[in-house]
Parts: structure tokens; C-alpha cells; sequence
């Protein structure tokens, strides 16, 4: 299995009469993903790759029993497109658009909250389960079906670790792209406990960068996780991340450098790498010492 | 976007908030002559879009034009923190009773937003809030919430206000959280916001940031885009639609991607070598994005060789290849181009490019392509 | 207040909803100019505050010079429904393919808002409501909310709309309730609603009623408010600051509450006399409203007595007492002036009207008043 | 006892330094009120009429314990200023001010049902309890302490009525006037059942007139009242009340005028006046004939 985008989904695509919904919906269905049905407001009763257009979300439920979307609309339109999924009934939405305004995402985000709703993203390359679909944008020859659960900040260093990981000759159960923008609609706990209860995890690989709090935030899940998380960090030598007046500091005290990331992790029982290429490696120790469920239980 | 301490305070006093009396100007002379306005005292700033100026001698009093000179002998033309100093606010003195702390800024930790106030501004804030964090007021506001004058000024009353005073910052906190949301601001801040002898309030200073993605929606702040404090090849990166950050090194990096960036500039730097810049290319690629990207790592006439590193998912990678051998041959200098590209598309695009004679790695090592890079320079030297 | 037509059509086309295209004219010779850019065939519409113009007959097709003048000889200088026939608007005659009805309205029941909508528009709606109330699409909207245009999109779908005409639909009933709770308004409505044989929409007519206690608030209907269509008498009372609405009798009434004048109505007439208007004088009264109002409700020459009614809680009754003396003296004409007043400073008041000759009812019984009415106009005649 | 206002109310005045606010404070206070405290943002610490004033209504609360709020605030700002009794904690409010926008009143209805706060108005003359306290603007010497409960439309309108009821020796548990604008804070079903349940109302006299369909509530609710409920609608004469465009048709059918009013009120077993001057002869009525409380349980 994997989580969150398992067999049991059937997605929609929002905006999927667009130039890159389009494109993308060819490329999704092409990886084998469950679409069953578009939605385009006022191109209602057509067809895009042979799936069914409808006016609204809703529909898609009431006649498909969709229950994931992925959202390809044009940013200053993506809040709402969310808040229609949401109100629809749909439980996992990935937002790929970059550049939606950050109060658009605060609303998401608790409308999504509020309705026990997965929101993954805005500026998210989205999440694939490598054997059973993708929804997103990522190139789906980068991921390998395997039992490690990939996290990411970023959606190309995210392939870039996938590249190692299959290189030594593991794969991914599920990558999840959480996003690159300062506001995320779901938490990072909230896929790091998925993973944690996931059969088809063995181990959580996690990569981050400088500034924010998400690594911190995962760093104080991991100490009560079962399975070993293996974290990176980018940008040692990238211009520290400017802080937004006096406030920023007011109120994210000493969080947000490499340093702070990186001890919070270690702290809390996280292997972290110092390089990409050593993720392997790490992988293949925990693999080597000792059975993964025997880790996971003398965690407990 | 941040604004100049002078533009903030345009939007401050148009939100009815008061704000000294002030003259923006550009050089001594001009400043002399607004002088004159101010019946003997004046304070002088540097704008710049960053703090700090105040403990460097950025903002000083002027009693004389004596004073005036010396402090455009020591700005004009200069650098802080890597702003050039090109403008300067006169403003009238305040007859200051007591300096607060008032702000409200996007708190990604809670998915909201926070409201501090502290009675005890100016420049040692963070001081204030480190060691009596129970002088400092700070309030979450959650997103699909509306909170009124009366929220405000319910938490302020609990720090011992009352009265005028107290209804004066409450009614500025709810113009503050309005003009927030309602501009798509990411920070406001007024430090010090300044109570003069007869209890008015004034805002001495102004930090107003606002978010990039909001921007189309906001004609105000259009105007304001135009005039922005950056560089003249952070301009063109705007223009083009990709991130552009200048860094000190020789090597040049494109990535389709902030963290594949950060990822080879650590990488670059590890191998001894040092990064002259990063360009961050974003979602859509097309030929002319990446020909222009080109162009612009290589203006720093530093730059001795570029690192394109390219995933292709929502990026044409055919283009990509097309932009990158369009943008080497119209180079006007010899400057060693190495590209690693995976992705949709991959074998079309590396084709492009061994055709063209542009080294090109084939897989998803980026500790590889630095290694190409040395390999090349070595050569080279 | 109640906008025309053509003012409303205004606030719809700068909210970006179609309207046809359109010209307003006080007189025949401007019409007949008019009708010169419309292709030899127009429609000609009396433009008043009130419904049922269409089956009256000031709705008309024009083809020619003649229609026009047909069309002027049966409206200029006439009434609609007690409203003078003042203002004319000439419209490009739209290549209709079927008329739906869409509006936004108060619904005190609810304590909301409502939005209804029919595939069958025009001027038998109400019929159809009545009829076949299944195909009438009614949702209440609560206050507290913020209703998107997907979710007028879903239920819009299950009244058989898809495609372009559905978006358009549901775009067009985002931007009506949007601009519904934006412009305080009380009701908006688009009746017929015109799909023309392209597939676009236009509002072929508008009905727009504004919440006058929001108008403070929208500068756009304070100039609206000069131009509101109503009677000098009425400009006069909403100047004084109450209200004032006419009847057809010869006895005038003034009294402190809507409730009290409805009542004192009923009894004059059940008495036999009729009541000329009524003037109500809501809370804030001063010598001079009373003053003012004692002018107004005898300008109608056929008021041959007022019965004034006053309660007084956040009225002072003295100062009503005052204004009511010097309005009387100040007339140019006799007029029966008989009082009633209870409350707060009832002796004073009451004290004042007695030296002044004004009879005063010193109970609560509005019967005795139209009594002593009825005593004193016998003796007068 | 009587309704809503009673021994136990501690009220406070918003708005209590205008010049209207601290006049009816006085008034109020005068009357024998339990006003405890007044509030107007900027001025407390002073004092009205040996009121101490606060800054804002939390403070009265947590100060005072105040539990109703009567609003003396100008139409512009009264709104926030029942939301902000609202969420301090009050359970009743009485909005005095006419002129309120009627957005602003659909809020503050909204909000007050959400919290259970029972908001008379707005465009009251308010509530007394003759002997116990007024909160509003009704002169005091209009109305008698007795066992009839009054609701009024009409603020003067329940002056008159109540004055033949104490000619005719009886007099008010307690009289509400509901509030003159088309939208209301509470439901008349909200005082009818108070009454109901009230030891100390014996008959309901509800005071009503032309436009809207409160009284047609009011019917629907008084079918399962126990206690007898009289009516008078005023306006038989009066202009008909414009209907809003067709939409005013198609929401209310025939409901509103006088006639549909009545009949409502006599299919639900409610005894209608003609004029009010037959009132008093009407209670005479139900006391002669039989014992009250027989009358309730008759019904029930």
C-alpha cells in the first residue's frame, strides 16, 4: 500500500481543460492514475484524454464518487477551486499552483482543517505512490515503487533524492511534495504519522531547507514515531532567509538556520545527512543492523 | 515587496494614521532646502529596505547644515548592507513621551496571523521579548475569523491601558489587521510608534511588506513594483519571471528549482569552488526564459562557468534545450555551460545539447555535475 | 430608496453585467434624436419607481417617428401609480431567445438573504411562483457566510443548465450577491433576464431598492439621494429628518411613533373624516422639527385640522411643545391644531399648549382625541 | 416575576456618555434599574450618574458580572457594539437605536442566535418590568405592575394599550417592544414562550401591524400556547406596504396585510381586537369567565 493516494482513490482534475491540465491530465492517466472525471466550469459535456468534463465538483462526486482532486486552475482562481472540492466533499486535494496569494492559503488551509480535509500544497509538485498513480506534476520516471516514504519541500530536490534512493536500489511507498510556500495546507505531522502507520513504510526520508519551522515541527513528531526518519537539509551556503521585521524574530526566536533545524532533528532521534549522497547508505545500515520492525519497536 | 520606510508611511496615512511631517529627497541640496521647513531640528534617514540603520548612524538628528553635510558625507553613494543609499527622509522631531511596538505579521507556524504590541518599543524589541516575554502582547488570529476594535482592545486593556490611550492603539490595531487583509500585506510594523507629550500617537517608523503573489490584485502597489528597491538584474529577472540572488563567487547556477539550487551551490562551495549567483527558473520554461537566464548569469563578468540543472515535470525540457544552446551561441564571451536534465522529454533534450557540444549529465547525481565542473576547469586551466 | 431603471442599469453595467445599449431622455425632440441610432427600431420605456408599467402600456416597441410621438402623447405630463412621468429611456432592441428572471432580496422571514432565480422570467413570474413553484429556484443565504460562485453554480446545474449559459448564470449570481451586501442594499433584481440568440446575457430591466440606513456609508447613492425620485413634500420631510406620506382626506396627522399614526388613522376614518397624510417623527425630536413638520403637513391646502400625538421617552415633550406653538402661530392660515401627550415632562408640555390655546388630551386614549376632533369641527361648521 | 428582566438582571449601558445614553441612564436608574455599570470606549474610569464607566463590556462582566446590555450607541457603530456584548458574555441585549443598517442587524440577529443571547430591536423603546427595572426608553409612568404580558411593533402603540390596561385596574408582568425594522434580533416565538412559561403572566396582548409576518409567526406559535394571547393590528387604513420588486411576492405570497394577518391569528385560537379601546373588556372577559390558570389548562 501507500498513503493518502492508495488504490481506493478516484481523482479529479480541476482546471484539466488548461493548457498544462491537459498536459498533465495525459501524463497522469498515462502513469495509470485513477481519473475519473475534469472539471472545467462552462466546458461541462466535453471530454479532455477521454475523461468526462463537468461544470462543477460536485457532480463528480454524486456521479464518480470522486474523493481527490488535484488543482491545475491559475493561482488567483486556486482558492476557490479548493474551497469547491472542500465543500464537495472531497478528502485529498493537491494544489500545484505557485504564486497564490499567502491569505488565499490561510483560508484553504482552515476551511480544509476544519473539514478534516488533506490539502498538500499550494506549490507542490504533488504526491505519487510509485505503481499506483500520481497527482501532479512530477516526471514519473524519477520514482521507484519501494518501502521508504519521501517528504520534500522541494519538488526537484525531491526527485534528486528519489534518484539515489533507486540507484541503490530501493523505492518509494509514497512522495509527498508538501510545498514551497510559507503557508501549507496540511501539517507536516500529518503525513509523517500516515507513514508512521503505513504497513508498506519502513523508513521516512525527509528533505529540507533553510528557514521556517517545518523541519523543527517534524523534528518534534519524529520523537514519538515508531519508524527511523533520515532528514536533509539544503542550503548551507544559501543567503540567510530574511526575517520579516522585529516580528519575525518576535516570533520565531532562533528557528529557521541549518544549525537550528539540524540539532532540533538530532535531538530528536532523526539521522540526519550531510549530504544527499549518504542517504543511501544511511537506508541501507538501518536495513543492515537490525530488522526495520525491530527499530520501530524498540522505539515504542 | 518591501516598502521604503517613506512609501509605508504614504499607505499609513492614508489608512488615517498619523505619521511625521516629512520631505523625501535625493540629495544634499534638496535636503538643505527642506531643512528650513523644520525651525532648526530635524531627523535624517537613509531608506533602505532593511533594518539596522538606526544602530549604524542611519538615522541621526540635525540641528545645523553643518549636520547635514557630515551625514551626507558619510551616506551618499555608500552601501548598507548591500542597498545602495540613494534616498533620504527628513521629518520633523516628535516630542516623545514613550516609544510602543505594534505590528501584525503572517505567523506560518500557527496558519495565521499574530498581533504583538509591546509598551516598550524601539530598536531593542527583540531584547524586550526574549527576556520579559510577559511584556509582550501576542495574539494568533485565525484566518476565517473577523476581529473587531473591541478584540483588540479587550487584550491591550489586560496590559494596564485605559482610556484615550487605550481606545488610540486599539482603533490602530483593527486598521492595521484590516489594511492587512485587505492589501495582501505579509508584515506591518510600527517601531517605534511613538506617544508625544500630549498623547497623540505618531508612527516614527514603518515596515510594511507585502505578498509578491498578491500583487495583480492590488493596483497601489503596481506603482510601487515599479519603483522597487532591488537591482538592475533582479529587475530583469522580474521581467523574465524567474528568482535571481547574486552571490560572491565565479560559478553560475540555473536550477528549475529554490532547493535543487541550494542544493548545487552547496555542492559547488564543497568542492572548493564558489557560486556567483543563483537563478531559480520556476514552473513554465520556454526557449526564451532559459535564453534570457543565460544571459543573465553571465552579465556578472565573474562568472566563468554556468551549472543548468533541470527537472522536467511541468517544464518543457525540449525548450529548455533549445533556450540553452540559443542563449551559449549568442554569448558575447566564452563561458563553459555543463547541464544535467531529467525528467519528461529527457532524451530529446539531452540530444539538443550533445549536438550542440553542451556536456550534458544523465542522471540525477548533482555531486556528479560539480564533479563535471571540476573536471572542465581543470582542463581549462 | 428606489433606483430607476436606467440609474440601476448603471450600477449593473459598472459591476460588469451586460445591459442593452441605452439613452435617457426628458423630452420627445431628444427621443426622436435618440431613436436615430437604433436602426429604425427601438424600445421606448416610462421610466418610474414602480412595477406594472409593462401591461400598462409604458413599455414599447418604436419603429418609427410616428410610434414616438404616440408613445409622448400618451405618457408626458401623465402620472404612473401617483408618480409624474418625467424621464424616458430608448433601447436597442435585443434578439431575444428566452427571458429568465434573478434576483437578490432581503428575507426578513429567514433573517437572511434570498437568491431566486427561474428559467421563466418576465412579468408573469409571480404567477409562475404561484403555479409552478418547481421551477422556481429559492435559496436563503445566511448572513453570516460568504456565498462563492461554485456554490450558486451546483444548485443552478439541477435546473437543467450546463456548459457557458450555467457559468454565466452563476457568474452573474456571485456578482449580484457580492455587490447585494457590499452596497447595503435590500433588493436587486434582473426581470426579464435576456438570452439573446448568441447565447449572452443582458439585464433588459433592474430593479434596485437601497437600505436607506446603509447609505451614509456608499458615496455613490448619496448623489443617487438628490436625484430620488419623490415629491417635494417628501424631499421636504426626509430634509426635516422624518417621514411623511400623503393621503386623500382633509385631516392631517402628526404623531411620535409608526404605530400611533397607523392607529390614529384607522380611528379618524372610522370616525367619518379621512386623513390627509401622516407625518412621523421617530426618536430625536426639537423644537424646530416640530416646528417644521406643523408647516409641512398643512402645505396640502385641503388639511383643514392636525391631530398631533406624541409620547415621550427620548422625546422631550417640552421642546415638541414649543415647536408646536410657534408652528401654529407661524402659519399663514387657520388650521385646527388639537394635541395629545403622555410621558417624561407630560405637566410642562401640557402647560405650555394650555397658555398657547392648543387642546390638549391629557390620557392615552386616541378615541378621545378623534373625539375632541370631532367636537371642534362641528362647532366650527 | 416577569420575563427577560428580573431581579436577577445586572445591566450596563453602551453608549452610557452620549447625550441620550446618559439620560436614560438617569431615567433608568431612577426607575429603581439594577444598572451596574455603563461602557463607552475612551472614557472609563469616569462616572455617569455615580455609574462607574468602563472601556469596554469584558471588563463589566468580569467586574460586575453584568449580564444585559441595553446600546445607546449611534446606528453606524452599533453593531460592533452588540458584538462585542455578545461575545463578553451577555444574554440579553436591547438595541434602542433606529437607522441601523439592515446588514449590520442580520449580523447581529446571526450572532446572538449562535450564542443563545436573546437581542430585542434593533428600534426598541426596549423592556420594562413595571416595579423592577426598564432597560430602554418607555416613560416609566405609561406603564403599571399586573399580570398581562405586552408585545408591541410599535413603541408609542404599546403606550397606548398599556394605558387602557391600567385604566381598566390591571397592568403589565412585563411589556417588550419588539423593535420596528423589517429584521429582528429574537423571534416573537422567543417572548411568547417566556410569557408562556412565566407564573406571573396570566394573558398576552400582542400589539401588531401591517407588513412582514410577525404576526403570522406569532399565530403559528400561539397554537400550542396554554396561556390566551389577544391581538390588535394597527393599519387597516394604511397605504399598502410596498412589496420589493417581485421578489417580495414570490417570498411572501399573501401573507402581511391586515386580513391575513387576522386570519391567522383566529384559526390559532387567537382572540382579536378590533380596536384597542375593546382590550380591556376582552381580559375582563377572560377573568370573569373563568379562573386563568383553568383557561391554560384548558388548552394544553
Amino acid at each position: 500500500m501507500s498513503i493518502l493516494l492508495t488504490n481506493d482513490t478516484r481523482a479529479i482534475i480541476q482546471g484539466i481543460t488548461g493548457r498544462i491540465g491537459s498536459i498533465q491530465a495525459m501524463w497522469m492517466k498515462k502513469y495509470g492514475t485513477n481519473i475519473v472525471a475534469g472539471v472545467t466550469p462552462g466546458n461541462g459535456g466535453t471530454e479532455v484524454e477521454r475523461i468526462p468534463v463537468y461544470d462543477d465538483v460536485f457532480e463528480t462526486v454524486e456521479k464518480h464518487q470522486a474523493n481527490a482532486s488535484v488543482i491545475f486552475v491559475p493561482a488567483p482562481f486556486a482558492k476557490d477551486a479548493v474551497l469547491e472540492a472542500i465543500d464537495a466533499g472531497i478528502k485529498l486535494i493537491v494544489c500545484v499552483p505557485e504564486h497564490i496569494p499567502v491569505n488565499d492559503t490561510l483560508i484553504m488551509r482552515s476551511k480544509a482543517q476544519e473539514k478534516g480535509v488533506i490539502l498538500i500544497g499550494p506549490n507542490t509538485p504533488g504526491i505519487i505512490s510509485p505503481g499506483i498513480g500520481k497527482l501532479g506534476i512530477m516526471p514519473a520516471n524519477m520514482f521507484n515503487k519501494g518501502r521508504i516514504g519521501l517528504l520534500s519541500r522541494s519538488g526537484t530536490l525531491s526527485y534528486e533524492v528519489a534518484g539515489y534512493i533507486n540507484a541503490a536500489g530501493y523505492g518509494q511507498s509514497t512522495m509527498i511534495g508538501i510545498g514551497g510556500d510559507p503557508i501549507r495546507g496540511a501539517d507536516i505531522s500529518v503525513y509523517l504519522q500516515q507513514f508512521d502507520e503505513d504497513p508498506d513504510t519502513d523508513i521516512v526520508v525527509l528533505v529540507g531547507e533553510i528557514g521556517g519551522s517545518v523541519e523543527e515541527d517534524a523534528a518534534n513528531y519524529a520523537k514519538n514515531m515508531k519508524k527511523p526518519v533520515i532528514a536533509f537539509i539544503a542550503g548551507k551556503n544559501a543567503p540567510e532567509g530574511k526575517k520579516m521585521g522585529h516580528a519575525g524574530a518576535i516570533i520565531d526566536g532562533k528557528q529557521g538556520t541549518v544549525e537550528s533545524k539540524v540539532k532540533a532533528l538530532k535531538e530528536a532521534g532523526v539521522i540526519v545527512a550531510d549530504r544527499i549522497a549518504e542517504i543511501p547508505e544511511l537506508i541501507n545500515k538501518l536495513y543492515e543492523n537490525q530488522n526495520i520492525s525491530e527499530i520501530a519497536s524498540a522505539k515504542e | 515587496m518591501k516598502l521604503l520606510e517613506h512609501q509605508g508611511k504614504q499607505f499609513l496615512s492614508s489608512w488615517d494614521i498619523p505619521v511625521p511631517r516629512g520631505i523625501v529627497v535625493k540629495t544634499k541640496e534638496k535636503a538643505k532646502e527642506a531643512f528650513h521647513e523644520f525651525n532648526g531640528k530635524a531627523v535624517l534617514k537613509i531608506q533602505v529596505p532593511v533594518g539596522g540603520r538606526g544602530k549604524a548612524g542611519g538615522v541621526k538628528l540635525v540641528n545645523s547644515i553643518n549636520d547635514i553635510d557630515e551625514f551626507f558625507a558619510k551616506w551618499q553613494g555608500r552601501d548598507f548592507k548591500s542597498f545602495p543609499v540613494e534616498t533620504f527622509l527628513i521629518e520633523e522631531i516628535l516630542n516623545i513621551k514613550s516609544e510602543m511596538y505594534i505590528s501584525i505579521a503572517l505567523n506560518p507556524k500557527a496558519g495565521g496571523l499574530i498581533f504583538i504590541f509591546s509598551r516598550e518599543g524601539g530598536v531593542d524589541i527583540e531584547e524586550v521579548a526574549e527576556k520579559t516575554p510577559e511584556k509582550v502582547l501576542k495574539l494568533n488570529l485565525k484566518p476565517t475569523e473577523e476581529y473587531k476594535e473591541y478584540y483588540f482592545r479587550k487584550e491591550l486593556r489586560k496590559f494596564g491601558l485605559k482610556g484615550k490611550i487605550l481606545t488610540k492603539l486599539s482603533r490602530l490595531a483593527e486598521k492595521l489587521y484590516l489594511n492587512f487583509k485587505k492589501n495582501d500585506l505579509m508584515l506591518v510594523e510600527i517601531n517605534p510608534l511613538v506617544i508625544v507629550e500630549k498623547g497623540e500617537i505618531f508612527a516614527a517608523d514603518s515596515k510594511i511588506e507585502v505578498d509578491d503573489s498578491g500583487i495583480f490584485r492590488h493596483k497601489q502597489f503596481q506603482e510601487f513594483r515599479e519603483l522597487e528597491y532591488i537591482t538592475e538584474l533582479e529587475k530583469e529577472a522580474q521581467d523574465i519571471g524567474v528568482t535571481y540572488v547574486k552571490l560572491d563567487g565565479d560559478i553560475g547556477i540555473i536550477a528549475s528549482g529554490a532547493g535543487l539550487a541550494m542544493e548545487t551551490i552547496d555542492l559547488v562551495n564543497a568542492a572548493g569552488y564558489k557560486s556567483a549567483n543563483f537563478l531559480e527558473t520556476g514552473g513554465g520554461i520556454t526557449k526564451e526564459l532559459i535564453h534570457r537566464s543565460v544571459h543573465l548569469v553571465t552579465k556578472d563578468k565573474n562568472v566563468r562557468a554556468v551549472i543548468v540543472s533541470l527537472y522536467g515535470g511541468v517544464n518543457p525540457l525540449v525548450e529548455a534545450a533549445k533556450g540553452l544552446v540559443s542563449g551559449k551561441q549568442s554569448l558575447d564571451r566564452d563561458v563553459l555551460i555543463i547541464a544535467k536534465a531529467l525528467g519528461n522529454q529527457q532524451e530529446e533534450c539531452w540530444k539538443i545539447l550533445e549536438e550542440a557540444g553542451i556536456p550534458i549529465l544523465k542522471n540525477h547525481r548533482s555531486e556528479d555535475i560539480v564533479e563535471v565542473l571540476k573536471q572542465r576547469l581543470e582542463v581549462a586551466s
